[in-house]
């Protein structure tokens, strides 16, 4: 029966190659991923040389509050967070002091000198006394208002809207004085032109107006009465510039002038002097978590930088040397 | 039906024309999908090569050269999508022509002729067929076993790695562990009375120990109390607490921590490290001169920490449990990590310097969770921080090319920082009389208080060793063999002696003598003043790069192969 | 692209704007589930829903450009999907399909009816249908119904697994002749029938059941759908697949020219259950049209090797026969039980394939290497949150269901082995030519071949 | 299997009363097989849907991973960018259009993302611009989306158009996307489009 053996030798041979066939198939390849032919390699851009690193302290607090929306600090040194339909008062070090709620979740918060809390609801503003009872309530902006920031300077209130791109500014009792940001020259830096929910403002240590046009990746500065004082920023996916569609997301004067801002997309946390010269970085992706968008920032009294990570709930504290 | 014989010989015709068309156009495709799976026009690595150049110089010539290679790109992606889909039409096509002329050349089959055969009988029949079952069970069988057995390697159990996994994270969480150590920490008198990490307590580089032996000999066994030999090796320095001696050794594969009773050499316990969260799996590149466990050791009495090339940190009660592990990651560093550790209360100091960052960590003795963390300035280095306690507080001085710095203990906060240094630091720095000295071959010695450089010198670099300063003195060796003494006042040369072997251990002073050992093992002892007064010169027997530790009476030396603790007799 | 598909597509864009999902307004096709009262409650609780969800709205707004120009930003064009009505045309098709196969292959005894059922078939399921309404591979969506609990199964699918096993339970299998748009591509290339050998008949005929037994344990766990993932011929529809799936695809059609039903008989996992149904079948087609003259004139006409023969049967030794059953009978517990311990044994390594195990093998890997591999995979489990300890627990309990789902498949396997054996057994007495009910297909190529009532065929 | 047993059944006995004892097994045997074919037709009925499941992108989860180009049966793939407009900010710099190297806002090939530039820019006015998916020639890569969703709105968004889709019983892309967010949502919803 010659016929036969070879078709046990067939038989073996398959069953070899069967055998080979399923041991490649179970072994997996961890050390070769497959790579994305399309990736956009965000990765490299998001490579911060060491050297722009700004030395500093640095420490963090974990936040009993999920989806926060808002940080504050008030004159002591606390922590003020909005989110979940309540604002949660913390010590720098993240002991709670105090929660109470609020109708909506604040979308923005500042403290006043007499230690008073401005909140914004979406659309109008309501302000209430440190230990959480509500002392006033603003009128509404317009009815799908979205307020994103609140200044607050002695005397005077300012509001960034994000949905028509406008702030607004108001006495201390809440009387409207006047709109900011839109000129007739839309091409004009101080055209607002605000893309997204992204739309920040701050007060300067000479009580300026600062509001950032992130549309166009410009920070501008505003005289007091609504001109335009200066402004700076330059696009560029590099570490000195604001790259994407709304950079920088939020900032923060220091008390020398300097500036703090935060970036999505590339997510870092920057410096700049008074005149908008890039000074360092404090901060970069690998500190946050991959998805983190929209760092609020806050300062302390004793120049700290609180950082609101919400997806997170983490709030970074760096204190530059 | 039948077909006649020329609509048959046409059908043939087409067969055969349609299955050669069939072939052409299979084989175009065939070559249409390796050329674009190998290459895909539109990831083209050409343009995105290019496009980095165009970042680098922009200039009109180059986007034009893009935007023409882009299009060609397009057209051919777009192009071979067509011909793809063409392919197939005309495939399809073909195929359907191919059986088709095929059938109508077969034409119909005849109803046979029925051929009187060899007819099997009914079981004949089923006998082979149930061999030939048998057989195709058989190679099913075979192959499953096969496959269960051979993939075995790369599957996991899960059911039982999640519960392993639950206990390992509870362990690592730090509720169990905490109760291992105690809370309380020696205070400052405590930890300068013994020799608690490299070059003595906080790494100055003194012992308050006495009684010292002061000659002895290895070969005749004069004044050696004990001698055993260490299973891994490790360039790490002995310390010691109490009646404990801690030793850290390591390889490519293992790492481990041993300790040693003193009084009668008997090891008391060996703690593998591994299972440390995030250790990698390949050991790193490393150098002889520093090896896999060239850092050295400290503790508190309590806890004891080890921290190996891999960037593995991990603390053991001094009774051998084993309270945190963790990887600070592995090290980018081409000779090896060789910082040595210090603590200071609760904070264990970690310089971590490699090519891509050079940190300054204080972690949480009892927990493994990091205080704070700073990035300095400059670049590599393999010196160790000293601790200098100041009041209440203490300074961590660190020394890096071209940087020498004092941070806060308690806060890593940056008290002063010098421009000074070059090339790459190995010795640390040492203190004395509220200065600081920091020195490295081909810079400079230099004295620095409070931010401010007093003096420099440039004789007698070390390289290796680091210097000690004691009383008005400052001694450096060198691995020239070179043993030189300072003044710390001016930095003048007070007397200086040449050794035939150089040294790599760093001297120490106790007793008011210098023990400095050397490269071949041997250890000279000098009468601490103003002029070179050799008090002896004793053998050990074998190599040493390690620098000696003190215990009350006792002297231990780590040599290449063994642990030697001298002792008067 | 040329300028003429261009405007075709903007005019089918304008038209499909008609067809955009309206979820406010129940959809017309469906009017008797919405009369009911849980339609109702659906309705307003919905209504409910998008109530609150007006409200909670403002949250996601966008600040919206406001135009000078009057520019007015377009909305997004979707197209709905193939509208639910479609899927009981589909299934009404397989219904008549059936009938006129079942006419033609019982009542009319007429092959060519059969080879014009099966082109129909093959135009409306492959060509049409682009051969994704199967009832070969509703076996997995029904093992996945059957296995998990939250798997919602279109009432089309199941009408693709029913339909066709009532069928055959009447009729034999008359849903392979050709209503299968598989069975019938290969039915219609079939040109000249080289016979196998035994040798590799046998064997090869336990692969089916090896394909069903897999493909119901990885759908029943909801790792994968192998019978459609390798399924050959749905490449030549669609006129794209795997460069490997298209070269298999090439080859069982090649194959099938020459040798009879290729996938039928040693791949196809549904012609298992149905050849089962086809035993018990009510009715089924004969090679003659009334009684076998044993003419032995069809004895090779078959090309699936389905005509069961009369053999001699020679006398053995006394008692062999009986100690033969008896031997098989007592391998029966023995070979299921070793083959459901191997089954188990091989769990292991088939959860792989199930993707929540092998991305915990991943990240365990990951793990204990102390660095990232990068993969996709990694990366998106990385930022999706999840602790890798609850993947782990996943992949457990998958691996849970694998050993269970494995030694059962294993048992399942060595019954069949074992039945087979016990077959070989067994004497079956027959006189007449007749087909193997199980394993025919009712493809009608025998009738030319008997020559019995020739005379009446003709004058029909 | 039951073939068998009817054939045991038959061998050890002969005669026509025999037979008729086996065909009342087979009886019993279809009677068995049509209860449990009714009884598992009933169980599906109760979990089954009349409105049809379709795949689509879940666009929360979609991490852009690049399979739905390459992974789709179809030779370009079913998956395809769609531009929620409502979403879109207008920007000049257009983080889904523009690398985000670009220096020059202008539409030339090497500032453009998109591997076969289907996705078009449109001046409004200043300082807007409109852009629009030319689907015939998107490949559903999702480069663009990546882009949008890190720099900008996130108002492009890969989804599934139904008009190409094959509604494979398993979809190819579904099985590869490390993400999990290819689903099976009900026909009437469609898409699953932010907004």
């Amino acid at each position: 029966m010659k016929n036969r053996i070879w078709i046990y030798l067939l038989v073996l041979l398959l069953t070899f190659l069967l055998i080979i066939l399923f041991n490649r198939l179970a072994k997996p390849d961890f050390e070769n991923p497959a790579q994305n032919p399309y990736d956009l390699s965000l990765d490299s851009l998001a490579q911060i040389p060491p050297e722009l690193y700004l030395p500093l302290d640095y420490s963090y607090i974990d936040l009993p509050l999920p989806q926060a929306k808002a940080l504050a600090t008030d004159s002591a040194g606390n922590l003020l967070v909005a989110g979940q339909q309540s604002i949660l008062v913390l010590t720098c070090e993240g002991k709670e002091l105090l929660r109470f709620n609020t109708p909506q979740t604040a979308t923005a918060l500042a403290v006043d000198h007499q230690q008073r809390i401005y909140c914004a609801l979406e659309n109008h503003l309501a302000l209430y006394s440190m230990q959480g009872d509500l002392l006033k309530t603003f009128p509404e902006l317009h009815p799908g208002a979205y307020i994103t920031s609140i200044a607050y300077s002695p005397g005077r209130i300012y509001l960034a809207e994000a949905v028509k791109g406008d702030v607004y500014e108001f006495t201390g009792d809440g009387e409207f004085v006047k709109s900011y940001g839109k000129g007739r020259d839309k091409t004009a830096p101080d055209f607002l032109n605000i893309p997204s929910l992204y739309f920040d403002l701050a007060i300067g240590p000479d009580n300026s107006l600062w509001v950032t046009n992130t549309g166009k990746h410009k920070l501008v500065n505003f005289h007091a009465d609504g001109s335009l004082r200066s402004y700076w920023g330059v696009t560029s996916a590099a570490p000195e510039g604001f790259c994407g569609c709304c950079n920088p997301t939020h900032i923060v004067l220091m008390e020398d002038g300097s500036f703090i801002t935060a970036e999505k997309g590339i997510v870092r946390i920057k410096k700049y002097n008074y005149g908008g010269g890039f000074i360092g970085v404090l901060a970069g992706p690998e500190r946050f978590g991959p998805k983190a968008v929209g760092l609020d920032l806050a300062k302390g009294p004793e120049e700290q930088i609180y950082v609101l990570e919400a997806e997170n709930n983490k709030i970074h504290c760096f204190r530059l040397k | 039906m039948k077909n006649s014989p020329a609509i048959k010989k046409l059908a043939g015709y087409l067969a055969l024309l349609s299955l050669t068309f069939i072939l052409i156009v299979g084989l175009l495709m065939i070559l249409n999908h390796l050329q674009i799976k190998t290459h895909n026009p539109i990831e083209s690595k050409a343009i995105e090569q290019l496009i980095i150049q165009l970042e680098k110089e922009d200039n009109q010539q180059l986007r034009e050269e893009i935007r023409a290679l882009d299009l060609l790109a397009r057209k051919a992606y777009f192009s071979s999508l067509w011909q793809l889909k063409t392919g197939a039409w005309l495939l399809i096509g073909f195929g359907l022509l191919f059986v088709v002329s095929l059938k109508v050349y077969n034409g119909q089959t005849e109803v046979p002729e029925v051929q009187p055969g060899k007819v099997l009988h009914f079981w004949a029949l089923k006998s082979k067929e149930r061999h030939w079952i048998a057989l195709g069970a058989g190679i099913v069988l075979v192959v499953a076993l096969v496959v269960s057995f051979s993939t075995r390697a790369y599957y996991t159990d899960f059911n039982s790695y999640a519960a392993g996994e639950k206990k390992a994270l509870s362990a690592a969480e730090g509720e169990a562990s905490t109760a291992l150590l105690p809370d309380n920490f020696p205070d400052i008198e405590e930890i300068l009375a013994e020799h608690p990490s490299f070059r003595g307590a906080f790494g100055l580089g003194h012992s308050r120990h006495s009684e010292l032996p002061v000659e002895w000999d290895a070969g005749s066994g004069k004044n050696i109390l004990w001698k055993t030999a260490v299973p891994l090796p490790g360039l790490n320095s002995p310390i010691v607490w109490g009646e404990r001696v801690f030793l850290a050794g390591a390889d490519e594969n293992s790492r481990k921590v041993f300790c040693y009773n003193s009084e009668n050499g008997e090891l008391l316990w060996e703690r593998e490290v591994n299972n440390i969260p995030g250790s990698p799996a390949e050991a790193p590149e490393v150098t002889d001169d520093t090896g896999y466990s060239a850092s050295g050791m400290t503790t508190d009495g309590q806890g004891v920490y080890a921290i190996f090339a891999n960037g593995d940190l991990v603390c053991f009660t001094v009774e051998g449990e084993q309270v945190w592990g963790l990887n600070l990651g592995q090290p980018d560093n081409h000779y090896g990590h060789s910082s040595s550790l210090q603590l200071y209360r609760d904070k264990l100091i970690v310089q971590l310097d490699d090519n891509q960052a050079r940190r300054l960590l204080a972690i949480l003795a009892r927990s493994g969770k990091s205080l704070w963390e700073i990035k300095r300035e400059g670049d590599i280095s393999w010196s160790s921080p000293i601790i200098v306690p100041k009041g209440e507080s203490a300074e961590i001085i660190v020394n890096n090319s071209p940087y020498v710095a004092a941070y806060k203990v308690d806060n890593g906060e940056e008290l002063w920082k010098v421009n000074c240094l070059s090339g790459e630091i190995g010795p640390s720095p040492a203190y004395g009389n509220g200065m600081v000295f920091a020195v490295n071959e081909y810079a400079k010695l230099v004295a620095i208080k409070e931010g401010e450089i007093l003096w420099e010198n440039y004789n007698f670099l070390s390289d290796v060793s680091s210097p000690v300063a004691y009383g008005d003195y400052l001694f450096c060796t060198t691995s020239y063999g070179d043993l030189a003494c300072l003044s710390q006042q001016d930095g003048s040369l007070l007397w200086h002696h040449e050794f035939d072997n150089g040294f790599y251990g760093s001297p120490v002073v106790a007793e008011d003598k210098l023990y400095c050992t050397d490269r071949a093992g041997g250890t000279i002892v000098v009468e601490v003043g103003p002029e070179f007064k050799l008090l002896s010169h004793s053998p050990l027997g074998e190599r040493s790069d390690a620098t000696p530790a003190f215990a009350q009476g006792k002297i231990f030396i780590r040599g290449y192969e063994h642990l030697f603790c001298i002792s008067k007799q | 692209m040329s300028l003429a598909t261009k405007a075709m597509r903007t005019e089918v864009n304008h038209q499909k704007t008609d067809f955009e999902p309206n979820i406010s307004t129940s959809s017309p096709g469906k009017p008797f589930v919405w009369t009911t009262f849980t339609g109702l409650l659906r309705v307003v609780l919905l209504l409910i829903v998008l109530l609150s969800y007006q409200s909670s709205f403002a949250e996601a707004r966008f600040p919206k450009p406001e135009f000078e120009s009057g520019h007015v930003p377009p909305e997004t064009q979707t197209v709905a999907p193939r509208a639910a009505k479609w899927e009981y045309v589909d299934v009404a098709v397989l219904f008549v399909l059936l009938c006129v196969m079942s006419w033609f292959v019982l009542g009319k005894r007429s092959r060519k009816g059969i080879v014009w059922t099966a082109v129909a078939s093959v135009l409306y399921f492959g060509v049409y249908r682009l051969g994704c309404v199967c009832s070969v591979g509703s076996i997995q969506n029904i093992s996945m119904s059957l296995s998990q609990a939250d798997y919602i199964i279109p009432l089309s699918v199941i009408a693709f697994f029913v339909l066709p096993l009532l069928f055959t339970l009447f009729f034999g299998r008359t849903f392979c002749a050709g209503v299968c748009f598989m069975g019938a591509i290969q039915e219609l290339v079939h040109i000249k029938t080289v016979k196998l050998p035994l040798w590799l008949t046998k064997p090869l005929s336990f692969l089916p059941y090896i394909y069903l037994g897999l493909a119901v344990l990885l759908a029943a766990t909801g790792a994968d759908f192998i019978i459609c993932r390798y399924d050959p011929f749905i490449g030549f529809f669609r006129m794209s697949a795997d460069f490997g799936m298209v070269i298999f695809g090439v080859i069982i059609v090649v194959l099938s020219m020459f040798i009879g039903r290729p996938y039928c008989r040693f791949l196809c996992p549904y012609g298992v259950l149905l050849g089962w149904m086809s035993t018990l079948s009510f009715r089924h087609t004969t090679i003659s049209p009334s009684s076998c003259v044993q003419c032995k004139l069809c004895e090779d006409s078959c090309p699936v090797n389905a005509i069961a023969k009369p053999l001699p049967v020679k006398t053995e030794k006394p008692n062999q026969g009986r100690r033969r059953l008896i031997f098989m009978l007592l391998l029966l517990p023995v070979l299921v039980i070793s083959a459901a311990w191997l089954g188990r044994s091989i769990s292991g390594t088939l959860s792989g394939i199930h993707p929540t195990v092998s991305l915990a093998q991943e990240i365990k890997w990951e793990n204990d290497q102390g660095r990232k591999t990068n993969s996709e995979e990694s990366q998106a489990f990385h930022s999706s949150g999840i602790p890798a300890e609850q993947l782990f627990q996943d992949a457990g309990e998958i691996q849970r269901q694998f050993r269970l789902g494995s030694s059962l498949t294993g048992a399942f396997l060595g019954l069949v082995l074992a039945l087979a054996l016990l077959k070989t057994a067994v004497l079956k007495k027959q006189k007449n030519y007749e087909p193997d009910k199980a394993n025919c297909v009712s493809c009608g190529r025998c009738y030319r071949y008997c020559p019995v009532g020739k005379a009446n065929s003709v004058s029909l | 299997m039951s073939d068998q047993h009817s054939n045991k059944l038959k061998s050890g006995n002969t005669g026509n009363k025999k037979i008729g004892r086996r065909e009342f097994f087979k009886t019993g045997l279809r009677a068995a097989a049509l209860i449990s074919l009714g009884s598992a037709t009933g169980y599906l009925l109760s979990k089954s849907t009349l409105d049809d499941p379709v795949w689509q992108i879940d666009p929360e989860k979609c991490v852009q991973c690049g399979r739905c180009a390459t992974h789709c049966v179809l030779p370009v793939s079913a998956v395809k960018c769609m531009h929620v407009y409502k979403m879109c900010g207008y920007c000049d710099l257009c983080g889904g259009y523009f690398r985000p190297q670009v220096k020059k806002l202008d539409t030339g090939a090497e500032n453009q993302l998109c591997p076969t530039k289907a996705l078009k820019r449109t001046f409004v006015e200043p300082p807007y611009y409109r852009y629009d998916i030319d689907e015939e020639l998107c490949n559903g890569c999702g480069k663009c989306v990546e882009g949008c969703g890190s720099f900008g709105n996130g108002s492009l968004q890969l989804q599934i158009n139904h008009n190409i889709c094959t509604n494979c019983n398993k979809c190819a892309i579904a099985r590869v996307c490390p993400a999990g967010a290819i689903i099976r949502i009900p026909a009437s919803k469609g898409y699953l489009l932010k907004k």
